[in-house]
């Protein structure tokens, strides 16, 4: 009965695990998310004592990795842009699966900010009592707008479901939504733009923090651009990895060589320009900035723990040599040398992302302070393993029962050939 | 955010914030109001059908596409661009504007039925042989009743078998006048609706052509299967296909081949 | 639009602090706490998430250490904490010049503790408690702060809103004077609070020896301190030039 | 049909708009009873002649004293003045008892508002007309409901809101900072 059921819902043509295996894999991050939902209500019911943050570490662990899965759902927004504006078709192989990837991320980083405030029930006020000087209002706007945009983008993935096309309208709103997917594809951009940079603002503003500080344009500092810049960078790269690593876990073949070498090779020049602008940016910071306002550079780097080796490694390692190996065609070309680089891509930006918010933290401003660490408590990370489950879970059941990649069915059919003339 | 809210003052970078910020959120709604109000147009206009069915074969693979000229040789790769509906398509009109000899014997839709005149006007409706191979006998009971209006390229009724289910597609527009369980190779005599017309489907050596093709396939994904009578010549195939392909190859197969994605 | 200060003109409310009369005691500290209803710390809480709004740090320097009461710096110019508000709980009082922080509007997101170089704001990470029957002794002048939200020092605004009501009580008109219950209480009497907009002080608080925690920054504090030992000077100002002065001495 | 159509879609419309409007505030509020009846009309105008501050006076030390104390009634209604049933019961159960009644506040304002009376009247020469309304010329105590959330009156006089502070104080030029009026 439910197996019947399960199979009326699969996408034709396509693969995928039997249903008890589905269920252990289900029930499994159904598991990881009950804990991290139980760390939540302690954190929402009993108070933020719960975590290991303090006045010093105002933001911990989840920021950080609220920053870093935005940065990373960027793919969404790039992706978006690129077919629906800029006309690559090579990329509709794969922005059914950036949507729901961009939906995942943000969601789940609005959840975490929602246990993350201290009056989660006073979120409206960012509405209502509108701050336009801060950066955080803007980011509050844009998020949450682009939340909205994301879910309008993935009701016609949701609607071409094998069973939910034959119910009444639903495909002919399907393809009418779909014919203005280019508005949702520019308002989209427009929001993402705006709000990755703001959350690059959102540090680049703090004359508080010399840290990070920046000068900039207007009233946008630098980190603005630079964190716009990363993150179209990071976003094709972390589409190609979670697609392998999809394309893994189903043992199927997902996507051809060629949309992988389009996503690579899209973010590698990405990736160069950021490079490129992010060492200028450095430069004039610890040179200029940083001097001015009475923090010679070397007073940023002389804690052991953060010295100046995240700076070369964040640049040098994680920036420019998967940029080249990116934008070097027989290079990315090969398989793993083309994973590898994506994958130093998006550590790359989750490192940009961790010195920005905890590095920000732990340096001193006052001469007579001292550095101080930080380790999350228990309650954080399950906290944020619960949004990792709900992002998996959330994908798994679209990629069960939703056409995610075009390109597989074709991919499945030539594999069954390729098998049975091989027989 | 309102001019009538506490904290609100008519400095610009207020209004430039919040003015940006309720045009997008008005963008936003219009469009979806948009969509929601063409939908509506189309269903009233009557165009959902079609365009329900466009949807489904722009779904289908590029393979699965082939313009009928294209199987027979007279152009290369090309994938059709109309939802197999050859009566508007002008490289059709183009490439037939010389024949002009009336079609004999079936006539055949993409989706494995085929059309017969029974010669009183009427119009015999049939699964074609790789249909009734894949799916057994259709049986009176999944065929639609009489009165039924059958529409060209829109589902005409379904088939459940082994637990999957598959929609058949009308080859002609017209009214079930007779239903029939199949037995003698027709489901259904249908009388034709007034603008009729019979230029989409398939005939002579393109139903050949398309029928060689498609026996391809069958034997392609039939290669794998052990114990499977795979001809050489192509030409029979032996047996209840459900019964000897694995259930997964059989399902995705009849589904492509029958047009349902 | 003009805005005029409630009770006679604007004020520039300040604080001169002498390092070299402070000797550590936390007196201020403990003053501060009584006066501003910052419920006990639980058992739990470490010096990293507990409720100061003044903190008194030690400084080790060449010669002996010095220590260094830190609270909100009433930041005049480009305000580091306002301006980074989402929803405007914090603000500048142009009449005393006085940071106000809203508990009441704030959402707890903190984006503020992050952007103060002084570290001067704290958060109510669990809900305020008092052991039985001490609620009776709360300052009816300042109300209790609700868990999640920030908080900070306001220069005991309590006071000055207790200075103006018995002064409009009287039916005085003109300026009002207070003192910070800090000041009050520091037997060493380290701190002095003024209006900076009254000459004599603000000249006190420029004097040679007088300096302001990371001047550079240009967020502008309204607390100043002041020592004639080079070498604290160099140890408390941020000051580069200093800190190489004080090396020397 | 089209008519009908359009007919049930209104009139559902209205029925949820109503219920809505009803209900809700139903379920929020909760009415507590004042612990006696009394009418500001009968004692003050030209029936009763005195003035607000005869009972809601400034203290010596120049601070508002608010709703007055048993004695302040007492004064006069040690034994009934008049001939209402009202009165006499007042006198019976909480003078001669000596019973202090438990007024509910109207115009009760939340912890954190920082209100000096002698501030706006003694010094600004507000009326109270300007903040409580007409309730000095109200023959009957209105119904005190109480939301249940916060706590506070439903009924709160004319000009008593937030908003409505900061809009004087634009007016006027003054300060209107958070601190000026929040502890």
């Amino acid at each position: 009965m439910v197996s019947a059921l399960d199979r009326a819902w699969i996408p034709r043509g396509v693969v995928r695990a039997p249903l008890t295996r589905f269920g252990l894999w289900v029930g499994l991050w159904l598991g990881v998310f009950a804990v991290g939902a139980y760390a939540m209500y302690l954190c929402l019911a009993d108070g933020l004592f719960h975590t290991n943050m303090d006045n010093r570490y105002v933001f911990g662990l989840w920021i950080f990795l609220d920053l870093t899965v935005i940065a990373l759902g960027a793919g969404a927004f790039f992706t978006g842009f690129l077919l629906y504006v800029l006309r690559k078709k090579e990329l509709k192989a794969v922005i059914n699966s950036a949507v729901v990837l961009g939906l995942i991320c943000y969601s789940g980083a609005m959840v975490i900010l929602a246990v993350d405030v201290g009056q989660p029930l006073r979120a409206w006020f960012t509405y209502w009592y509108p701050n336009a000087h801060s950066m955080l209002a803007e980011v509050t706007f844009c998020i949450t707008c682009y939340l909205l945009v994301l879910c309008i983008e993935y009701v016609p993935i949701l609607l071409k479901n094998r069973r939910l096309r034959g119910i009444g309208g639903y495909l002919v709103f399907e393809h009418e939504l779909h014919k203005l997917m280019v508005v949702f594809a520019l308002i989209g951009t427009l929001l993402s733009f705006f709000h990755q940079g703001s959350l690059g603002g959102l540090f680049g503003v703090l004359r508080g923090r010399p840290f990070a500080f920046r000068e900039g344009f207007a009233i946008w500092p630098s980190t603005f651009f630079l964190f716009i810049l990363s993150a179209i960078a990071a976003g094709p790269s972390f589409i190609a990895l979670t697609t392998w690593l999809v394309e893994k876990i189903s043992r199927r073949r997902l996507i051809s060589a060629e949309a992988y070498d389009t996503l690579a090779r899209i973010s590698g020049k990405m990736l160069m320009l950021y490079v490129l602008m992010k060492s200028l940016d450095t430069l004039f910071w610890l040179n200029q900035t940083a001097p001015a306002r009475g923090f010679p550079a070397h007073r940023f780097y002389e804690f052991g723990n953060f010295g100046g080796w995240t700076l070369f490694i964040e640049i040098v390692i994680l920036g420019l040599l998967p940029g080249l190996a990116l934008i070097h065609a027989p290079l990315r070309a090969k398989r793993p040398v083309l994973l590898a680089a994506a994958l130093a891509a998006c550590a790359g930006v989750t490192l940009n992302r961790f010195v920005l918010t905890i590095q920000t933290m732990a340096l001193p401003t006052l001469p007579f302070d001292r550095l101080m660490s930080y380790w999350p408590s228990w309650q954080e990370f399950a906290a944020f393993g619960a949004v990792v489950a709900y992002g998996v879970l959330v994908y798994s059941f679209s990629f069960r029962y939703l056409t995610l990649f075009p390109q597989e069915r074709e991919l499945t059919r030539a594999e069954l050939m390729q098998r049975s003339q091989e027989a | 955010m309102f001019p009538w809210v506490y904290g609100f003052s008519w400095t610009p970078g207020h209004v430039i914030f919040v003015g940006v910020f309720l045009t997008v959120a008005a963008a936003v709604a219009v469009t979806v109001f948009l969509a929601v109000f063409r939908s509506v147009q189309d269903f009233r206009r009557g165009k959902a059908r079609q365009i329900a069915w466009q949807s489904h074969f722009h779904d289908l693979p590029a393979s699965d596409r082939a313009c009928r000229h294209a199987l027979t040789g007279e152009l290369k790769g090309r994938v059709c661009d109309n939802g197999f509906d050859c009566r508007q398509c002008s490289v059709h009109a183009r490439l037939t504007a010389i024949e002009t000899a009336p079609p004999a014997g079936r006539l055949y839709h993409r989706g494995h039925t085929w059309v017969r005149p029974a010669g009183d006007g009427t119009l015999l409706v049939g699964l074609d042989e790789i249909a009734t191979k894949l799916l057994g006998s259709v049986g009176q009971a999944a065929a639609p009743p009489a009165g039924t209006v059958l529409e060209a390229n829109a589902p005409a009724f379904t088939v459940r078998k082994k637990g999957a289910e598959f929609r058949i597609l009308s080859p002609v527009d017209g009214v079930i006048v007779e239903s029939h369980d199949g037995s003698q190779g027709w489901f259904a005599r249908v009388k034709p609706a007034e603008n009729y017309s019979d230029v989409h489907l398939l005939r002579g050596h393109e139903a050949t052509a398309w029928f060689q093709r498609e026996v391809d396939r069958l034997q392609m994904a039939a290669c794998q299967v052990n114990g499977m009578p795979a001809l050489a010549d192509g030409g029979v195939l032996e047996g209840d296909l459900s019964e000897v392909l694995p259930p997964g190859v059989w399902e995705s197969l009849s589904a492509e081949m029958l047009l349902d994605s | 639009m003009t805005r005029r200060a409630t009770p006679g003109k604007a004020a520039r409310y300040g604080m001169i602090i002498d390092l070299d009369r402070c000797n550590g005691c936390g007196a201020c500290m403990i003053a501060c706490a009584v006066e501003n209803n910052v419920p006990p710390p639980d058992a739990k809480a470490t010096p990293r998430t507990g409720l100061n709004w003044v903190r008194v740090f030690r400084v080790e320097t060449a010669t002996r250490p010095a220590f260094v009461p830190v609270m909100c710096m009433q930041c005049g110019d480009e305000t580091p904490c306002v301006s980074v508000c989402p929803q405007n709980a914090v603000d500048v009082d142009p009449s005393t010049g006085v940071v106000g922080q809203i508990p009441e509007r704030c959402l707890g997101c903190r984006y503020c503790m992050a952007a103060c170089p002084y570290q001067a704001r704290v958060f109510n990470w669990r809900d305020p408690q008092w052991p039985a029957g001490m609620e009776q002794a709360l300052n009816p002048n300042v109300s209790a702060r609700q868990r999640g939200t920030v908080e900070k020092c306001n220069f005991c605004h309590g006071r000055w809103h207790a200075a103006v009501e018995a002064a409009a009580n009287e039916g005085k008109t003109g300026s009002v004077s207070y003192t910070p219950a800090c000041v009050e209480a520091c037997p060493a009497q380290a701190i002095e609070f003024g209006d900076l907009n009254d000459a004599a002080f603000a000249a006190k608080a420029r004097a040679a020896g007088a300096f302001r925690l990371l001047e550079p920054l240009g967020t502008g504090p309204k607390v100043y301190y002041r020592t004639g030992r080079a070498e604290v000077r160099g140890a408390v100002s941020g000051l580069i030039e200093e800190a190489k002065n004080g090396q020397r001495s | 049909m089209k008519i009908a159509r359009f007919l049930s879609y209104f009139s559902g419309l209205a029925i949820s708009l109503a219920a809505g409007w009803t209900v809700l505030p139903q379920a929020l509020y909760k009415e507590v009873p004042q612990p006696a009846s009394f009418s500001h009309a009968a004692h003050t105008g030209e029936k009763g002649g005195m003035q607000c501050t005869d009972c809601h006076a400034f203290r010596t030390d120049g601070s508002f004293a608010g709703v007055p104390k048993l004695e302040t009634c007492a004064g006069c209604h040690a034994e009934p003045v008049g001939e209402t049933a009202s009165e006499k019961r007042f006198v019976e159960e909480f003078v001669k008892k000596e019973r202090e009644p438990q007024w509910q506040i109207y115009s009760r304002q939340p912890d954190n508002a920082w209100f000096p009376h002698s501030v706006h009247v003694t010094r600004g020469k507000l009326a109270c007309e300007g903040c409580h309304g007409s309730h000095g010329k109200s023959a009957a105590l209105p119904a005190y409901r109480v939301n249940r959330i916060t706590g506070y009156s439903q009924t709160v006089m004319a000009g008593m809101r937030m908003d409505d502070c900061v809009a004087c104080h634009r007016q006027r030029g003054l300060s209107h900072s958070c601190l000026d009026c929040h502890k």
